[in-house]
């Protein structure tokens, strides 16, 4: 038996460097902070592999299934006879996979923060915070029960938080961490109603319990409806929300556009490769639950995730910030996985689509962390978001270029990139499931294809704006992390997914379904084409196409006006027409009322004080009609 | 019961309307000594309803006699403090109308 | 008369020693010497006290007129104690030069009231209730208007004795209803005899309203506030302390003999009485200024409260009282203490001359709060326990809406009592009662007051005793 | 000694020592070892708390004096605790220790402003230990009185107008709970025998349900009152706003944690059947409380008037949860106590520290304070962070123990108005970060502010005490859970017999 109980460093060492640079980080050189915080992940890196490596590799599986393994497994709260809340570490294919995810990619910003954030105020600061950050994600990936999952799930939120507004003096930075924080914090209510429904049926918050047999077979007959749908329907499809939520899934997607806002490493790290895709992690980790016992709810799931791929993918060829655009990407590529979990089925060949999910997640994580960390690299060269104000820059930038490159090939599926591989599974998935999603689903290919190679073509060739300073190649600390990722969205495609993460915990066989791969390499390169058309040389096809799409345009360009919507309902609505109602209706009712009761009192107290008119026969006449009074009434009235 | 040829109620009759005419002497008349003069009619009603129970209802013993007389007693006595009190008023404010009487009041 | 006879009316009688006494001190002693009157008076009276609590007789006098028990002599001490305060109080106000012709007429009066409050509280039948409350009452009119000189010490006494005497006319008509009714004057008899008729309940209405002048309850009240303002303060302190806890006091004892069978209608005017008492005396309370004022209204809502003692009708309702009554003369006497040493060395008494006392004489401003909390009914002073006891009471009968609105009108004294701890703690005020020592005798008084205010709240034994002494139904 | 008359004695020989002070100085100092002697003496208090569970004393009350008092009535000096007392005077204990260096500059009449804030401590003392009910009001109204000067007289803004609501609102209060007290006393024996004010006693009878229904509204709103129960909370934004941040700490964290004390402690424990009735009516208004305060907090623009809002949000969610009457709710109706009484304690000091700085509490004349106190900044936010709810801090381990709980009652009643009460936690997020926002980040405002310093040393103890506290119950609840949890369960006998 292989001992698993050393994963434990892996939660506690990102902790400790929290607590070391958070609270004596100002004690230290910036660099030694940053060194610092990069060892610690590098160590957790190698942790995380070795732990993969063993748990894929050595240990036995029982009856060809890959063991769920409660390395530690602690109350941490007791709440009642039957519910406790444990802290724990559990390894199962999908966190080990995480596991790796998650701290390779952390490491590679790490070490490219270095370069990235040099001589940025609050280095110390940054490196504190994204130690944070990787202790929550790191702990929300091994959590051995759904509410360690919602702890550690908002202590993401609240790092992504911070990380969010970093530039704390930048009032846009600012806004968007709040927007971002909030709009999660809004989706984690329903996460959180759903984690009570469910526990109170389940009787019990561990993964082990409630997406095993007993859990299911409890799920699956309540028999309890709400409006039509059963409980359990209900609190799979609130802790979807809650996925959603953090995976910004259409209509909770309006944070990660502004997330862009934070250091553009974080955006790599939290809105890019990790914390977003929780939502899908979320759903994959409760996938037997499910698909046994909410199939609509997965249904729900899938057209949330085929329509937020395809609502992003329009936007994101619209956007100039380049970072908006690979947030839109990441959108659309994260409605990718969705819809591949809500296509796939329990088991075998069937649950193709789960692992299909996984597998581009994985290979997301890599494509997408280059492609932010290169758009840094230009960041940081030109010293400017937008697109407008960048092209040419091949030149300067060759590492740069080169990776980027590849990363747009990937993303665009072409084969033999990872890209390819994982997109065509899901694909697969989709045509065998449901052919409207399957449709969308290769639009948003070549649109993926397009809106990347627009970007490419107009930041690296087109025309040369004027530059103030002359741009030049990021230095190594930035660059090797680059290659790293270039190299492992080349190669972890060929990684055999199938025989590691699958539904069940089955190994099984897959092969290339060229009725899809083929057509939809094929539309990618159509993408790229039109790309290369439109925007390899500085023309005015765009403007005219512009011109002709008019009002379409400009709302896509807007986004939808989704934003509008939302700023209308919080600011008019809640704000003003909940909340200063509220504040009015406190000070002015509930208040004056009280301070009314004094008021009469007072008013009183200044209305009788004639009685004491300090002449003797008025007293006089007031104490004999008081006599005859309570003469009259005490002889008549009372019995 | 008649005794001496009158009925008890005709003392009660006349004893209460006493207690009355006192009692609105006190209300309406300005004058302190008046005033006092209206006590002495309420008391002097009390007297006559106490002498009058005590020999038509309860001749047994001497209570209501008894107390008859304590009353005139005390009406005396604060008759006489009072009538000094008046005077210290009449010396400070050269009135003894009882509405020039209210320096202090609300 | 026999040694027993003495023993038994040991208070009256010493008390009637002690008068003369001073009597005759005054007759042989040097028209310029006169404040040696002063110690002399204290002395004499503080000994008569500390003879008050040795064990005495209890008994029956002149067929049922006269009665003690131990609980009367327990209350006859209480008003020593309330009276000796008074006199270490009133000692530098009489030395002043204004009053020195007149110190041992004060004390005369003074103390004559106080007999007639002993033989109130002792009375066994009307005839000597009666006699009490006016060997209590007349001179005591005298008293208020003892600032001779003063307008408002004239208005005052004039005030005082005209309300007074329609008062025990209209109760003297109640009473003669009442013998009219039963045949008797003895406490025993009539309670024996009493049959509930109209004309009874009328007797008996006019005697509550008699006797509700003497505590002065709402609406018989109204000569209270300007009786009080006007008065010195010591005399405005023995009026709302010692006059109004005898009242009170043989007030529940008549009710709880004599009208023990008419409880339940008294009961009910009590109820409407004691509602009425409270929330006026509070309304008025909270917009006077001046300090007598203040307090002469906030011991009209006192004496509201006193009113749910007596409403228990029980044992427990009379311990409460009594000890209610003990705690009141010692917050009060506190209070009057204060406004008393304030008024004689400056003259001023209004709450505004207050403002900012604290930094200037911090210990009478503390003396004052910790008189006012106790009044109000606050923790840890001993007003807390006579309030809390006061409502348990009536709690017992089952009056708990009247507690209810008891206990509102407890908080809206508290808003006035706030007032004046605002004045002198939290007010700002450029010119505030500049610092002053203040004489030994204030000083003792005061220091008086303060221990009793701690000590009687949380000294049981103090309660159980009286516990032991009561009675009720 | 019992361990528990040391938490009167320590106050009152603290009160001696500062009135033999000459300084300030001297004040101060005195306060600080009676009030740090008061936190060690309450940390031996749960060792030994402890020590006795451990070895097997199982009764439900420990450390338990009894003195006859007023023996006719049958009032006692009672006093003993249980693992919930243990916990509150933990929770005291730590906020007094803040606020003495919370105060350390005050300048007007300091050993005035001392000797005021630890006769309130007292009071709240001696509440929690007490176990008759007339000790239990008589310590009730000894804290509440003291608020009155220390508002009235240290603090700002139209301090004497909302000292004196403070003050009547409370005095209110207690009339309405003084009324329920008599009810329970008059019926601690149906069946003949020595009425009591023993709390312990009362629950071993059953007093009859017409007098429960009576009484249980006046007990239970007496104590709501000091709870902030909807419609009754409007001395709260008001007294928080004037009185001086030791105040605002003591009150806020601790005072207001009487009201829900004596709702569970008195109220329901004794009155179960009646709680069982009545507490519909009593759950929709602590639900509206909950939502309300919430919705009313970001509108605000006083930084003690959001915190006041917030505070009325969070008591309300302690009443609701005692009202699903279940273990898991109330224990953490309890956590919420304690949590959100450190956290605003918290608040409430940095709030006066950087008033007292800045000269004014609103938000929008500041900004980017986190550039100019980066100290205040950082422990402000966490002060946030653990309001929302964010795991690993205190306000985190009671919500979700609450909604847990509430979430064990399966009908539509209960699930929708504990839905309510969840939402809370985003219209929370909502004004918290609104706050940090505008206050903290972006760019400072008012140049004035530049040459404004970061925290004293004094400062730092005060938040970093209360900031250890929020964390240390954050990350290891268990251990404060299981403390309350063996002690509900006399309670919940008692609910559950009806």
């Amino acid at each position: 038996m292989i001992n698993f109980s050393y994963t434990i460093w892996i939660l506690i060492i990102p902790i400790f460097m929290f607590l070391l640079l958070g609270l004596l980080g100002m004690k230290f050189k910036p660099i030694i902070s940053g060194v610092l915080g990069t060892i610690g992940l590098g160590v957790v890196m190698l942790l995380s592999y070795y732990a993969a490596y063993q748990y894929f590799f050595q240990l036995p599986r029982i009856d060809d299934a890959y063991q769920q393994i409660l390395a530690h497994n602690i109350t941490w709260l007791n709440l009642s006879a039957s519910l406790q809340i444990k802290m724990g570490v559990f390894i199962d294919p999908i966190s080990v996979m995480m596991l790796v995810v998650v701290s390779t990619v952390s490491f590679m910003v790490h070490l490219y923060s270095i370069g990235y954030m040099k001589g940025e105020k609050g280095f110390q600061r940054f490196y504190a915070f994204l130690s944070l950050f990787t202790f929550s994600m790191l702990g929300l990936v091994v959590a051995t029960n759904i509410f360690q999952m919602y702890i550690f799930w908002e202590l993401v939120g609240v790092s992504s938080f911070l990380l969010i507004g970093f530039y704390y003096e930048r009032p846009s930075a600012v806004a968007a961490s709040k927007k971002a924080f909030i709009v999660t914090r809004f989706a984690d209510l329903g996460f959180l109603v759903g984690i009570l429904l469910l526990s109170y049926y389940t009787k019990s918050f561990d993964f082990l319990n409630i997406t095993g047999p007993v859990g299911i077979e409890v799920t699956r007959n309540l028999t309890q409806t709400f409006l039509g749908m059963s409980v359990a329907t209900w609190a799979l499809l609130l802790i979807f929300m809650g996925g959603a939520g953090k995976s910004a899934m259409f209509p909770l997607h309006i944070w990660l556009p502004d997330a862009m806002e934070g250091p553009t490493p974080v955006s790599a790290l939290i809105h890019a490769a990790t914390m977003v895709v929780a939502g899908v992690y979320l759903v994959a980790r409760l996938f037997p639950l499910y698909s046994f016992a909410a199939p609509d709810a997965l249904t729900v799931i899938s057209y949330v995730g085929g329509f937020t791929s395809l609502f992003a993918a329009v936007i994101a060829c619209t956007q100039f910030d380049i970072k908006r655009v690979l947030a839109f990407s990441t959108l659309s590529q994260i409605g990718y996985m969705m819809l591949a979990l809500g296509v796939s089925g329990y088991g075998g060949e069937k649950g193709v689509g789960y692992m299909a999910s996984m597998f581009h997640l994985f290979t997301h994580a890599m494509f997408k962390a280059l492609l932010f960390l290169g758009a840094g690299s230009i960041i940081h060269a030109v010293h400017s978001n937008y697109m407008n104000e960048m092209g040419g820059l091949r030149k300067y930038l060759p590492i740069t270029h080169l990776t980027f490159l590849i990363a747009c090939l990937t993303i665009a599926g072409l084969f033999p990139l990872s890209g390819f591989w994982s997109k065509d599974e899901i694909l697969v998935a989709a045509y065998e499931h449901n052919m409207l999603l399957f449709w969308v689903e290769y639009l948003v290919a070549g649109l993926t294809a397009f809106y990347m190679f627009r970007l490419y073509f107009r930041v690296f060739w087109n025309k040369e704006p004027h530059y103030h300073h002359k741009p030049h190649e990021s230095p190594l600390v930035m660059t090797i992390p680059l290659m790293f990722l270039a190299v492992a969205s080349i190669f972890t495609g060929f990684l055999p997914f199938s025989k590691m993460i699958t539904s069940d915990r089955l190994p099984f066989e897959t092969e290339t379904n060229l009725m899809v791969a083929i057509p939809s390499v094929a539309i990618g390169l159509v993408g790229i084409l039109i790309a290369f058309l439109l925007y390899k040389k500085d023309n005015t096809r765009v403007e005219k196409i512009v011109k002709g799409l008019g009002g379409v345009y400009t709302t896509i360009y807007n986004k939808f006006y989704i934003d509008e919507v939302y700023m209308f309902v919080t600011k008019k609505i809640i704000f003003n027409l909940i909340s200063r109602p509220v504040a009015w209706f406190d000070r002015h009712v509930v208040d004056g009322f009280m301070n009314g009761i004094a008021g009469v009192t007072v008013l009183a107290s200044r209305k009788i004080k004639g009685a004491q008119s300090g002449q003797l026969q008025h007293y006089a006449f007031f104490f004999v009609l008081g006599a005859i009074a309570f003469a009259l009434i005490f002889i008549y009235l009372w019995q | 019961m008649e005794r001496y040829g009158i009925p008890l109620e005709g003392f009660l009759v006349i004893s209460t309307a006493m207690f009355f005419i006192g009692i609105y002497g006190f209300l309406v008349r300005k004058n302190l000594i008046t005033m006092l003069m209206s006590i002495e009619l309420i008391l002097n009603s009390v007297n006559i309803n106490f002498v009058a129970f005590n020999s038509y209802l309860f001749p047994e013993n001497m209570q209501g006699n008894f107390f008859a007389l304590i009353v005139v007693a005390i009406a005396a006595a604060e008759a006489s403090v009072a009538i000094a009190l008046i005077i210290n008023i009449y010396r400070r404010f050269s009135s003894i109308e009882v509405e020039d009487i209210d320096e202090m009041k609300y | 008369m026999n040694l027993d006879q003495f023993l038994i009316m040991r208070h009256e009688l010493l008390l009637i020693g002690v008068v003369l006494l001073l009597l005759i001190a005054e007759v042989f002693s040097k028209s310029e010497k006169k404040h040696f009157m002063i110690p002399f008076a204290i002395i004499l009276f503080l000994l008569y006290t500390i003879v008050g609590f040795l064990p005495a007789k209890t008994g029956v006098l002149f067929g049922g007129m006269y009665q003690t028990s131990e609980l009367v002599i327990l209350f006859k001490n209480i008003l020593n104690v309330a009276v000796f305060i008074i006199l270490l109080q009133s000692a530098s106000w009489l030395r002043k030069d204004i009053n020195h012709e007149r110190i041992s007429e004060f004390y005369i009066i003074l103390l004559s009231s106080l007999i007639g409050m002993n033989f109130m509280i002792s009375a066994g039948d009307f005839l000597m209730f009666y006699l009490g409350l006016e060997t209590a009452t007349i001179p005591l009119t005298a008293l208020a208007a003892f600032d001779k000189y003063k307008n408002k010490s004239a208005e005052a006494g004039i005030k005082f004795i005209l309300s007074s005497a329609l008062s025990s006319g209209i109760l003297l008509f109640g009473l003669s209803i009442l013998y009219g009714t039963t045949g008797s004057i003895y406490f025993t008899e009539v309670a024996e005899k009493l049959v509930a008729s109209p004309l009874l309940v009328l007797g008996f209405i006019f005697f509550v309203s008699g006797m509700s002048f003497k505590i002065s309850l709402v609406p018989f009240h109204f000569w209270t506030a300007d009786v009080y303002e006007g008065a010195p303060v010591n005399v405005t302190s023995f009026l709302s302390v010692v006059s109004k806890g005898a009242a009170a006091f043989i007030f529940m004892v008549i009710l709880f003999t004599v009208f023990k069978s008419l409880s339940n209608m008294w009961g009910d005017v009590l109820y409407l009485l004691s509602i009425l008492t409270m929330t006026i005396g509070n309304l008025f309370a909270m917009r006077q200024k001046n300090m007598k004022r203040f307090l002469a209204f906030s011991s009209i809502a006192q004496a509201g409260f006193i009113l749910l003692g007596i409403m228990g009708a029980s044992e427990l309702g009379m311990t409460s009282v009594v000890y209610f009554v003990l705690v009141y003369v010692f917050s009060n006497l506190a209070a009057f203490g204060v406004v008393s040493v304030i008024s004689d060395k400056t003259g001023l008494e209004s709450m505004d001359d207050y403002n900012g006392m604290y930094r200037t004489n911090p210990k009478l401003s503390l003396i004052m709060m910790l008189a006012l909390f106790s009044l109000a009914g606050i923790p840890p002073v001993a007003g807390f326990f006579g309030k809390f006891f006061l409502f348990t009471s009536a709690a017992s009968k089952g009056y708990y809406w009247l507690v209810l609105i008891a206990v509102l009108n407890a908080t809206i004294s508290l808003y006035y009592y706030l007032l004046v701890v605002k004045a002198m703690f939290i007010n700002k005020n450029d010119t505030p009662i500049a610092k002053f020592k203040s004489t030994f005798t204030d000083r003792l008084a005061l220091i008086i007051c303060v221990a009793g205010i701690f000590a009687i709240g949380f000294a049981s034994p103090i309660y159980e005793l009286i516990r032991s002494l009561s009675f009720g139904f | 000694m019992n361990i528990l008359a040391l938490f009167i004695i320590i106050p009152i020989l603290t009160i001696i020592g500062i009135l033999s002070t000459k300084d300030h100085r001297g004040t101060r100092i005195v306060s600080a070892i009676g009030m740090g002697l008061q936190l060690i003496t309450s940390v031996v208090l749960i060792y030994m708390f402890y020590a006795e569970r451990n070895a097997g004393n199982h009764a439900d009350m420990l450390f338990m004096v009894d003195y006859m008092w007023f023996e006719s009535l049958n009032i006692h000096y009672l006093v003993g605790v249980d693992g919930i007392s243990v916990a509150m005077i933990a929770l005291t204990s730590v906020v007094t220790f803040a606020g003495v260096f919370a105060s350390w500059e005050v300048k007007d009449l300091p050993r005035e402003f001392f000797i005021s804030l630890i006769v309130l401590a007292t009071g709240v003392f001696g509440f929690f230990i007490s176990l008759d009910l007339f000790t239990m009001f008589l310590f009730y109204e000894v804290a509440v009185i003291p608020m009155y000067l220390l508002i009235g007289l240290w603090g700002s803004g139209p301090k004497e107008y909302s000292a004196m609501k403070l003050t009547l609102m409370l005095m209110g209060g207690s009339a309405l709970l003084l009324v329920g007290l008599f009810g329970i006393y008059f019926n601690s024996a149906p069946n003949g025998g020595q009425l009591t004010f023993n709390i312990l006693e009362i629950s071993k009878i059953t007093i009859p349900m017409e007098a429960q229904r009576f009484f249980f509204p006046f007990t239970f709103i007496g104590f709501g009152i000091l709870g902030a129960l909807f419609p009754f909370h409007t001395w709260s934004p008001d007294g928080h706003a004037s009185a001086p941040t030791a105040v605002s700490m003591l009150h806020a964290g601790v005072l207001m944690k009487l009201g829900g004390y004596g709702c569970f402690r008195v109220a329901m424990f004794l009155m179960p059947g009646a709680a069982h009735e009545l507490a519909w009516i009593f759950i929709i208004l602590t639900a509206i409380s909950v939502v309300y305060g919430a919705f009313g907090a970001i509108w605000q623009k006083d930084l003690k008037y959001i915190n006041a809002y917030s505070s009325v949000s969070h008591c309300g969610l302690v009443l609701f949860a005692l009202l699903m009457m279940n273990e898991t709710a109330m224990d953490g109706a309890i956590i919420q106590m304690i949590s959100h009484g450190l956290m605003t304690a918290l608040f409430f000091a940095l709030i006066g520290m950087i008033y007292g700085r800045t000269h004014t509490r609103m938000i929008n004349e500041m900004g980017g304070l986190m550039k100019i106190m980066p100290f205040l900044a950082v422990c402000y936010v966490i002060a946030g962070l653990a309001s929302l709810g964010l795991p690993g801090l205190s306000g985190f381990v009671a919500e979700m123990t609450i909604f847990v709980g509430a979430f064990q009652h399966p009908d539509t009643f209960h699930r929708v108005v504990t839905i309510l009460a969840c939402s809370s936690i985003v219209v929370t997020a909502v004004y918290i970060l609104r706050v940090v926002g505008v206050l903290l980040f972006g760019p400072v405002r008012n140049d004035e502010f530049l040459k404004l310093t970061d925290a004293k040393w004094f400062e730092k103890v005060s938040t970093v005490t209360l900031i250890l506290a929020v964390a240390f119950i954050g990350i290891v609840p268990i251990w404060l859970s299981d403390l309350i949890r063996l002690s509900l369960k006399p309670i919940l006998d008692q609910l559950s017999s009806f």
